[in-house]
């Protein structure tokens, strides 16, 4: 009686098993960095916006303020976009006729609005407030990265559950002085770059204004400057202090403070996170902090 | 399977188990040791005619023994991984390290595996799958070694085999028939 | 027709006066006398091999395959709408999904005991049965299965989060949970039953390889055997394979149904929270699952003329193991009553007042009635355990009452537990009984297509059972030559 | 997902509100200023935040346009298409609540698509799915005083016939998402109702009148204004005769002072108002004592005995002044140390919660209720006895226990009549009240609330002869629906067709609105300028929260089109009328800023009118035949009178007592229902003078014999797609004479069966006795009532110690009651297996106090609001799904002829052993730092296993999609800190966890803790009688910290072991010993 398998059938036979194995592993495998990919997460692609906005040219060339457009990214959940007035403040005398520029000018005339594609799109069941995260000494490039290098905009970071959760579990990577909030190029403390901070607790008052953080020595005459440096009570707070019933709050003068000196992120982001109060991870990372 | 030269053995084919059992056991006794029992049914007399004792080998219980505690130590580790350090939870005001509630799965897991690795590790001791293989070459294997028939293969890689003596000594039982089989 | 094959004036069935009797010991045979290797190899290899389909098979292809259909409906009118096409409710959150899935995997407990505890038991009669038992088995868990997937309305979540791996989120599933145990439970006993299926299917698809005519069928049976030859030393190594799956699927099929029960006996309600539940669950599931082969196994050896290999002896079993897992069962009812009074837990009281004589207190006296009352009086009597008429009736009527027992735990705990305010009542819907039928009918289609295609008996361990089958000793042998 | 925002909020609440108020006075007034300006330019107030609300915003915009005939002005082009799309269409015609049977709404193909892209999103399948991309809508000129993301709040008032309610309105990118009551007016102290609550989806209604109508086609308000002059002009030659007007009770002094300037140019013009509920017999009452039209105020807080005579003052806003008068009998309830506690008597012809909140409670059949009041006022020498009264013994012996104290306490007791009881009650009361001296103590009488009070039965029934007489040529109905309210007698609708042009001004193209030749669609309290007085007489000015939706017109607008200046704005209008009283104390711009911004003028309350009142006799009717039956008219708990009926909140609230949904029914006592041969749900013909209505029978313990209560209000035709066809109406047979109750009625079965939906396993059902006869009419024909049966439900509750109460005398014996007896212990913390979990932060805790709670619904309807709750339709509920995440649950003990009822509001207890987060196998639900037991809904996969293992039953499941994902109009409403939930999730009370995260985040923000009181959940901040408290418990200072520490705060099912954070302090009564036996 004749075979029914040739003699290779065998090794066929048992390599398809093997085969059959891999291609599951490498399936899962695959799955794996997909969720994690760009495709998914739309990290570092630039929508296509009614106008090519630079963040680049007005942040490094002109050297705006973040909030000189996002305003209320400080006091609210939401930092805000720009009216269109915000932008016909300037281009109402520079650039009147660039092309480029129609849509703003049309929207200007019209009474309608730009509509700008939204490039950090959190899920809409995740609720995130700028507000605290700013106050509590996470900087916008924390986040948003180097946006004055970008000349069109982009998400940085994934933005997913786990990016976040790496930093509630162990803030004091991100933490940085108040004042460096909105500075971009912010490093980190080094040996060669150190920060003196000083601290008096006045209980009703933000956080942010009751430490001093400096990059100059205090010790030699920086001490005004470190001074100058701390924001004033008055704006955004007052309802704070008004309602916290403690009224206006004297301020230690900055020769009094005593001062640390801190030469890297761990030791510093330690510290801030006494100063800044930051609640402890398994309060950062319980549910509710985030979903509701 | 490349290519051999001559022929994969002689094959003898009996039609009760006792012959068959007596042939091997003659065979044994004569010094063959590369040969085989073909069988339609376990028969432990023939296993043991050819030398071949699995109870004393365990090969398949270690594989499955080995399994069953991997399968089970991944799970519990991973359960008190995922509970204590990965993401602690108050999860209704029990401990982070829930031992007794983390037992069921990794007692599933020790099952699972070990059966797994007992199966495959069955398979491939007996080097299955195998489609292809010399005996089938016989005349009647087919039909019979899976139904009725009960075969002897001595085979030519044996070094006491030689075509001729091996033919009269498989004779000698007066086996239904005696064949060549190639490669 | 198939019995045609077998032709009827086969000598091993000539019809003499209890010739099915074994007149060293006086027991029922387990087999008929006089068979060979080859009339027992043919007379199951034909009924898959044989070109002309039976009509009868066809008929009830077809009306399973109808069936599904109607399941198909169901689910998808549920992934479109959501579980609030069910009757579930609050406080009666779970219904016929979680009853469903309790009672079809209870029914698949009776082919892994077959198959591997009788197996460990040395239990020879359980050979002739043990291949069906088992498929049903695989069939019954695939119906179960479906349930737990689908009861939350959304599989592509479910599927989703109760599977630990690493993702984006950070978030693993919850292990102190008795569904996550279930997901363990179900998945692995799954897995094992098809391996353990299989392994023993081995041997028998060579044969098939070997008798097959078609060159097609040569092919498919071939590459399914894995090139199986019988060799002494696979037989060996098969052997400790099977023993070894056996003591796995041992303790794999006790627990399976105490991880089941679990998901009731771990909650705060009365009626759920007990001890007593893992034993009762497991030995009702036996209960059920016999009940479930016997339904299968009578009308089967009667259509194909199996008479000889699924002898009267193998009903006769069944039936005293269904009246010992019975009792187990009517002690496990008679202890929760006991013990909602000896505990004077006004909670543990009232529900059990509530279930036999609240609003659907009806449903407590169907199952006594179908578990306790009907078999458990009628089984101990031989003449009733060998009239097959009457064990294809209680079979049945055991399966509807294991079904309420399912019913009368899940819902009558529910509708009336801790805060009056919150009572409520459950009635179910035209999808309920779709989607419970339609499972019905998905078990039916499966079992149809197991016994075209595959042998559903194990010829080699049915040919191991032969008289011919033993090695003759020198003894022996001199004896023989002596005369 | 739509309708949620996704940005987290900080918003300013409850306590901390007030000393925001002080602190930036100015500041918020210039807020309420720019809100005014705002109000006029559409593109400020209609475009929120950056989220698609705005878009949806915008699409109604666009539609109204499109609507207008294309005529009206073009907004937002960029999204006309969208407007245009079918989809758009269809989701305005779409049913609201989409819901209920699965064969009624098919779900298409794109549905099917967007429901799994909804849930899956909702289910955070970032790693399969990926996010469509967003658009941004950045204002143009973006007002300086708005933070997106930081809720403003402004003062108004909810305008209502019996007396408005103060609010301070929550107002999101200047959409108003929550109503709430103004924490600082004295009549309300920051508490509102369930109507107030419910009027924010009024304003949101997709099915609200969208546009002018004449005859049916679409026109503009300029076309009716050119009409309406030439008719003036016409018509000022004959002093405005055959000129009418009819509304429902004028609220606003500057109507009614428009009203008065406009009766110069045309004197014989008639304004004539009619509410089917109204005041009448209170007024006929003073008009008879005083000689004019008075209202009574009630000083609850100094009274030690109250007695009700068919008053309902603590169910909801129907009686006048209800949340002053709940929350001051609160105060005595309370068994605050230094204050005594109070008894409250009732006599009631309809059982209610103010009935089943007294400590003795006597039903009376309405006719009888006169001859009980005057017999009272003999027995207090007032008057003589009625001749021909019968009374039981148990009537005699309240009635003199009731005079007896009465007496002891004059002058530190009132007697309070119901405004649906009839003027010879009203008369006894002023007498009472009088001999006992009760007058300036606990009672005084002030001018009217209403500026222009009438009898309104008596004037609408001239109006309807003036019409059949031919007198009227035009009519101008305003926010009124006669057709529907009108008496049945006078036959109005009939009528109507007399008037030669009939105007119809209002919300809904509502049954009135079918008929007349013009239809204004009328603006939403939250969207116009008027001006109220509340129950004291206040002033509060109403302001616009928006910019109208459809441009709505509200009657000051109408008004002002017969005056020398007919294009005077409303707000010019109301400013001018206070400008007088503002400028008397100082600069007028501050002065009127400061009202707007505090909610109310000061010193504006009515002075107390000294006249005594000279009553010569009460004439009281003769007494009722005791066979004869009557029929009694009430207004619906849930929807008044109809004009709620529209809104589905109020529909599927459960009415106090009943706890009946979606319907109205035949209330009656189990005798008067066996005695008809008929069981609960079959439907009964009653007729009245050859009148005929059809109602389903439904009983109520301690519902008088022989009598029928009908709540009115249902039976809608042109309701809209919520309210149109619910329940019966009851107008038919209310005639003009009959207003209050009709006696004389007959009733029969019909054999038609009426399932009920009842939010609660209904009590009949279990009670044995009755239980035989359910469904069984020869049972019932045998059926003997004076079996006196009992309810298993409230025997269990009871017995399982879910309610626990004591008499006041008990209570001084044994403070430690609600602590000692089987199924009452609490077990210890130590007998465990694992160790306690600690919790050393916040920990949230509730306390509910049974002692004040009297079950009126409003943190049900303000949990609706806050929460995002879906509406899921009676066939939904009638199976049990209804949504409500706290529930009032109902308990009757003891005979069912004179039961006693609790009321105990059951929501999530926050367990700190919750068993519903061990069984949940994805960790949807897990427990935070602080105590809370957080739903995650993005997490559920819908197991449903946690609301089986929940004790409480307080979880709640989206068993189909139940939220509209649909309706643009509701997407404005949500509340964008809240997720919607799609199907297959499950959800519950979270102790509004949104505020709690906002308050934690401003706390942080500004270096400190929480402080007490400066988190307010959404039921407490409703509760008219602050029965909730919510704080910090590790905290011993706060609030419910004490009041943890109460002997008298226990927790349900304490012997299960779940430590509920919820905890409930036990009930007290008052009874009067000389009718303990009957208590």
């Amino acid at each position: 009686m004749a075979q029914i398998f040739d003699r290779s059938s065998n090794s066929l036979a048992r390599i398809s098993l093997v085969l059959s194995g891999i291609i599951v592993i490498s399936l899962g495998v695959t799955l794996n960095y997909l969720q994690r990919s760009p495709w998914v997460t739309r990290q570092g692609q630039r929508a296509d916006q009614p106008v090519p906005f630079s963040h680049r040219h007005h942040v490094q060339g002109l050297g705006l303020q973040c909030q000189y457009c996002h305003t209320s990214v400080e006091k609210s959940s939401y930092a805000g976009i720009p009216p269109t007035k915000t932008c016909i403040n300037c281009h109402a005398q520079i650039w009147t006729n660039a092309d480029l520029l129609a849509p703003v000018r049309n929207s200007w005339a019209t009474g309608q609005s730009v509509v700008w594609t939204k490039v950090h799109d959190l899920p809409d069941y995740v609720y995130f407030n700028h507000s605290v995260h700013v106050n509590k000494g996470i900087g916008c490039s924390s986040c948003h990265g180097r946006v004055d290098e970008m000349p069109l905009m982009y998400q940085e970071n994934t933005l997913q559950m786990e990016w976040c959760l790496n930093c509630h579990r162990n803030p004091a990577k991100n933490l940085r002085p108040t004042s460096q909030i909105y500075q971009m190029a912010w490093q980190g403390p080094s040996s060669s770059a150190p920060v003196w901070c000083a601290s008096k607790d006045v209980p009703g008052v933000p956080t942010a204004q009751t430490v001093n953080c400096t990059l100059k020595d205090p010790a030699s005459n920086g001490a005004q400057l470190a001074a100058l440096e701390i924001p004033s009570l008055a704006g955004t707070y007052q309802v704070a202090t008004a309602s916290a019933g403690s009224g206006a709050v004297s301020l230690p003068a900055a020769a009094a403070l005593h001062y640390t000196k801190f030469t890297d992120q761990d030791a510093l982001g330690k510290y801030l996170i006494v100063q800044y109060h930051i609640r402890p991870p398994h309060e950062l990372t319980s549910c509710d902090t985030c979903h509701r | 399977m490349p290519m051999r030269e001559g022929i994969y053995g002689l094959i003898a084919e009996f039609d009760t188990p006792t012959e068959l059992v007596q042939a091997a056991k003659a065979a044994y006794a004569s010094g063959y040791r590369r040969m085989d029992c073909y069988t339609p049914y376990p028969l432990e007399e023939a296993a043991e005619a050819i030398g071949f004792d699995e109870p004393t080998e365990k090969g398949v219980a270690r594989i499955c023994l080995l399994g069953g505690l991997i399968g089970g130590c991944a799970m519990f580790s991973l359960e008190s991984w995922v509970s204590i350090w990965a993401y602690p939870l108050n999860i209704a005001g029990r401990p982070l390290f829930s031992w007794p509630a983390f037992i069921v799965p990794a007692y599933e897991w020790t099952i699972l595996f070990a059966g797994l690795s007992a199966a495959y590790g069955m398979l491939a001791l007996n080097r299955l799958p195998a489609p292809y293989h010399p005996v089938f070459n016989a005349p009647n294997f087919r039909d019979g070694a899976t139904t009725d028939k009960f075969f002897l293969c001595l085979e030519a890689a044996d070094p006491k085999f030689s075509v001729s003596e091996s033919r009269a000594f498989l004779e000698s039982f007066r086996p239904v028939s005696v064949v060549e089989v190639d490669h | 027709m198939a019995t045609n094959d077998v032709s009827p004036q086969d000598p091993v069935t000539n019809p003499g006066k209890n010739w099915m009797i074994d007149p060293k010991t006086g027991e029922l045979r387990v087999l008929a006398p006089g068979q060979t290797f080859r009339s027992v190899t043919e007379k199951i290899a034909r009924i898959v091999l044989t070109s002309q389909t039976p009509l009868g098979w066809l008929f009830g292809f077809v009306m399973a395959g109808g069936l599904i259909a109607m399941l198909l409906t169901a689910v998808a009118w549920l992934f479109l709408k959501g579980t609030g096409i069910w009757a579930i409710t609050m406080p009666v959150a779970w219904g016929f999904a979680i009853v469903n899935f309790v009672w079809w995997i209870g029914i698949g407990h009776a082919g892994t005991l077959i198959s591997a505890i009788l197996l460990l038991f040395k239990q020879g009669w359980r050979n002739s049965i043990n291949r069906f038992a088992e498929a049903m088995t695989l069939f019954a868990v695939v119906c179960a299965g479906m349930f737990p997937i689908i009861h939350t309305g959304r599989p592509w979540l479910a599927i989703y989060w109760l599977f630990p791996y690493p993702n984006t989120m950070n978030v693993w599933p919850q292990f102190r949970s008795p569904l996550m145990w279930d997901v363990f439970a179900v998945s692995t006993y799954a897995t094992i039953s098809v391996v353990f299926w299989y392994i023993g299917l081995i041997p028998d698809l060579g044969t098939m390889r070997d008798q097959a005519k078609s060159k097609f069928a040569k092919y498919i049976y071939g590459q399914m055997s894995l090139g199986w030859r019988g060799s002494a030393r696979h037989w060996m190594r098969y052997e400790s394979a099977s023993l070894l799956l056996a003591g796995l699927a041992t303790p794999l099929v006790l627990s399976v149904h105490t991880v089941i029960s679990f998901d009731f006996a771990v909650a705060v309600l009365p009626g759920w929270h007990t001890t007593i539940f893992p034993p009762y669950f497991v030995a009702g599931a036996i209960y059920s699952g016999f009940a479930m082969v016997l339904t299968l196994a009578i009308p089967i050896r009667k259509f194909y003329g199996l008479e000889d290999i699924i002898t009267m002896r193998h009903l006769d079993n069944m039936a005293k193991v269904m009246l010992a897992t019975g009792s187990i069962v009517a002690y496990g009812y008679g202890m929760e009553v006991v013990m909602a009074w000896y505990s004077a837990s006004r909670w543990e009281y009232f529900m059990f007042w509530n279930r036999m004589f609240g609003p659907m207190g009806w449903a407590y006296w169907v199952l006594i009635a179908c578990n306790i009352v009907t078999p458990l009086t009628t089984l101990w009597s031989r003449k009733l355990r060998q009239n097959i008429a009457y064990l294809f009736a209680i079979s049945l009527i055991v399966n509807t009452g294991m079904w309420f027992e399912r019913f009368v735990i899940v819902v009558t705990s529910l509708y009336r537990d801790f805060l009056p305010s919150s009572w409520g009542t459950y009635r179910a819907t035209r999808w309920d009984y779709m989607t419970y039928v339609g499972t019905l009918g998905l078990f039916t289609f499966l079992f149809f297509l197991f016994i075209r295609l595959l042998p559903m008996i194990p010829m080699s361990e049915i040919r191991m059972m032969l008289p011919q089958a033993k090695v003759k000793h020198e003894a022996e042998l001199q004896t023989e030559a002596g005369d | 997902m739509s309708s949620n925002g996704g940005t987290g909020n900080v918003f300013e609440m409850g306590g901390s509100e007030n000393m925001l108020h002080e602190a930036q006075d100015l500041n918020m007034a210039k807020e309420t200023g720019s809100a005014t300006v705002r109000a006029k330019q559409p593109e400020a107030a209609k475009q929120p935040e950056a989220t698609q609300q705005s878009e949806s915003a915008q699409v109604i915009e666009a539609a109204q346009a499109r609507l207008a005939g294309m005529t009206g002005k073009r907004y937002w082009r960029s999204v006309d298409e969208l407007a245009g799309t079918p989809e758009f269409e269809q989701a305005l015609q779409r049913e609201f609540p989409q819901h209920a049977s699965e064969w009624v709404d098919p779900v298409s193909r794109r549905g099917f698509m967007k429901l799994m892209g909804a849930s899956l999103a909702l289910a955070g399948l970032t790693g399969c799915t990926k996010q469509p991309e967003e658009p941004i809508y950045p204002y143009v000129k973006q007002p300086e005083d708005l933070v997106l993301g930081k809720p403003v709040y402004f003062a108004t008032a909810h305008p209502f016939p019996m007396g408005s309610v103060p609010l301070l309105v929550k107002s999101e990118a200047y959409r108003p998402i929550k109503v709430d009551g103004n924490p600082e007016h004295p009549m309300n102290h920051g508490t509102t109702d369930a109507y107030t609550q419910g009027t924010l989806l009024g304003l949101y209604d997709p099915d609200r009148s969208q546009r002018v109508l004449y005859r049916g086609e679409n026109r503009q308000y300029a076309n009716f204004l050119t009409d309406f002059s030439a008719m003036l002009s016409a018509s000022s030659a004959n002093g405005g005769e055959s000129l009418y007007f009819l509304s429902g009770t004028v609220v606003s002094p500057t109507l009614a002072a428009q009203w008065k300037q406009a009766q110069q140019t045309y004197p014989k013009a008639k304004w004539v108002q009619y509410d089917a509920v109204n005041r009448d017999s209170a007024r006929a009452a003073s008009k008879a004592a005083f000689g004019e039209y008075v209202d009574a105020q009630y000083k609850l807080d100094v009274a030690d005995i109250v007695l009700s005579l068919d008053a309902d003052f603590l169910s909801g806003l129907w009686h006048p002044g209800f949340l002053k008068l709940a929350g001051d009998y609160a105060k005595r309830r309370k068994l605050d140390p230094g204050v005594t506690m109070n008894r409250l008597y009732v006599t009631e012809s309809t059982p209610t919660t103010t009935g089943f909140k007294a400590d003795h409670r006597l039903s009376l059949r309405a006719s009888q209720m006169e001859g009980f009041a005057a017999a009272l006022a003999a027995a207090l020498g007032v008057g003589s006895a009625p001749a021909g009264y019968a009374w039981t013994p148990a009537q005699t012996a309240f009635l003199a226990a009731v005079a007896k104290d009465l007496k002891a306490n004059a002058g530190k007791s009132v007697v309070i009549p119901g405004e649906q009881a009839s003027p010879a009650v009203h008369l006894a009361a002023i007498a009472i009240n009088q001999a006992l001296g009760n007058v300036g103590k606990t009672v005084v009488y002030t001018e009217t609330i209403a500026p222009m009070p009438t009898e309104q039965t008596a004037e609408i029934r001239q109006l309807a002869d003036d019409l059949r007489a031919g007198k009227v040529d035009w009519l101008v109905i305003l926010d009124s629906n006669p057709v529907y309210s009108a008496p049945a007698d006078i036959e109005f609708k009939k009528a109507l067709g007399h008037a030669k042009v009939v105007v119809h001004l209002g919300l809904y193209p509502d049954e009135t609105a079918q008929m007349a030749d013009w239809h204004i669609n009328g603006a939403h309290y939250l969207e116009m300028w008027s001006d109220v007085r509340a129950y004291d007489g206040t002033v509060s000015i109403v302001q616009p929260m928006i910019d109208p939706l459809y441009g709505g017109k509200s009657a000051h607008e109408i008004v002002q089109a017969m005056l020398t200046s007919p294009d005077l704005s409303a707000y010019e209008a109301v400013r001018a009328t206070w400008k007088p009283a503002l400028s008397a104390k100082g600069d007028f711009d501050f002065q009127w800023r400061k009202a707007l911004h505090d909610g109310w003028i000061a010193d504006t309350a009515f002075a107390p009118k000294t006249a005594p009142a000279k009553i010569a006799a009460i004439p009281v009717a003769a007494a009722p035949d005791a066979t004869a039956m009557e029929v009694i008219f009430r207004p619906d708990p849930t929807i008044y009178d109809g004009r709620y009926s529209n809104l589905g909140w109020m529909q599927e609230l459960p009415k106090p007592v009943t706890n009946l949904s979606w319907d109205n029914a035949a209330l009656m006592s189990i005798q008067m229902l066996s005695s008809l041969q008929a069981v609960e749900g079959d439907v009964i013909e009653i007729t009245v003078q050859g009148r005929k209505i059809k109602a389903p029978a439904l009983v109520v313990p301690g519902h008088p014999d022989q009598s029928i209560s009908v709540y009115l209000g249902y039976g809608r035709r042109n309701a809209g797609r919520v309210g149109t066809g619910t329940g019966f109406d009851a107008s038919p047979i209310r005639l003009a004479s009959a207003q209050l109750f009709a006696t004389g009625a007959t009733a029969r079965r019909t054999g038609d069966i009426y399932e009920f939906a009842i939010t609660k396993s209904h009590y009949i059902d279990h009670r044995d006795a009755i239980a035989r006869t359910y469904g069984d009419i020869e049972a019932a024909k045998t059926f003997k009532p004076d079996a006196a049966p009992t309810s298993l439900e409230a025997n269990e509750a009871q017995s399982r110690g879910i309610i626990r109460y004591a008499t006041l005398e008990e209570f001084r014996k044994n403070p430690n009651f609600a602590h000692e007896g089987e199924n009452y212990a609490t077990p210890s913390k130590d007998v465990t297996l694992f160790p306690n979990w600690k919790y050393n932060e916040n920990a949230w805790a509730l306390t509910i106090d049974m002692n004040s709670c009297t079950g009126c619904n409003a943190c049900i309807v303000s949990c609706y609001a806050e929460n995002n709750i879906a509406v899921v339709g009676k066939e939904e509920v009638r199976i049990g799904r209804d949504m409500q995440w706290i529930r009032i649950d109902t308990y009757f003990e003891g005979d069912l002829n004179a039961p006693r009822a609790h009321f105990q509001p059951m929501t999530c207890q926050q367990c700190e052993n919750a068993p519903c987060e061990q069984v949940c196998p994805v960790g949807a639900t897990v427990h935070t730092p602080e105590g809370l037991n957080a739903m995650v809904y993005n997490r559920c996969v819908g197991t449903r296993y946690c609301s089986n293992n929940c004790p409480y039953k307080v979880r709640r499941f989206n068993w189909l999609l139940f939220s509209d994902y649909e309706t643009e109009s509701l997407k404005l409403m949500r509340n964008p800190d809240v997720t919607v939930r799609s199907r297959g999730v499950m959800e519950k009370c979270t102790y509004c966890v949104q505020r709690i995260s906002a308050a934690k985040i401003r706390a942080d923000k500004e270096n400190r803790d929480v402080r007490d009181g400066e988190i307010v959940t959404a039921c407490q901040q409703a509760c008219p009688t602050q029965a909730i408290t919510f704080g910090n418990k590790n905290d011993k200072k706060s609030r419910v910290a004490q009041l943890k520490a109460q002997s008298r705060n226990y927790t349900v099912l304490a012997d299960e072991n779940t430590r509920p954070r919820t905890s409930y302090i036990a009930g007290v009564i008052n009874p009067n010993p000389d009718l303990m036996e009957n208590a």
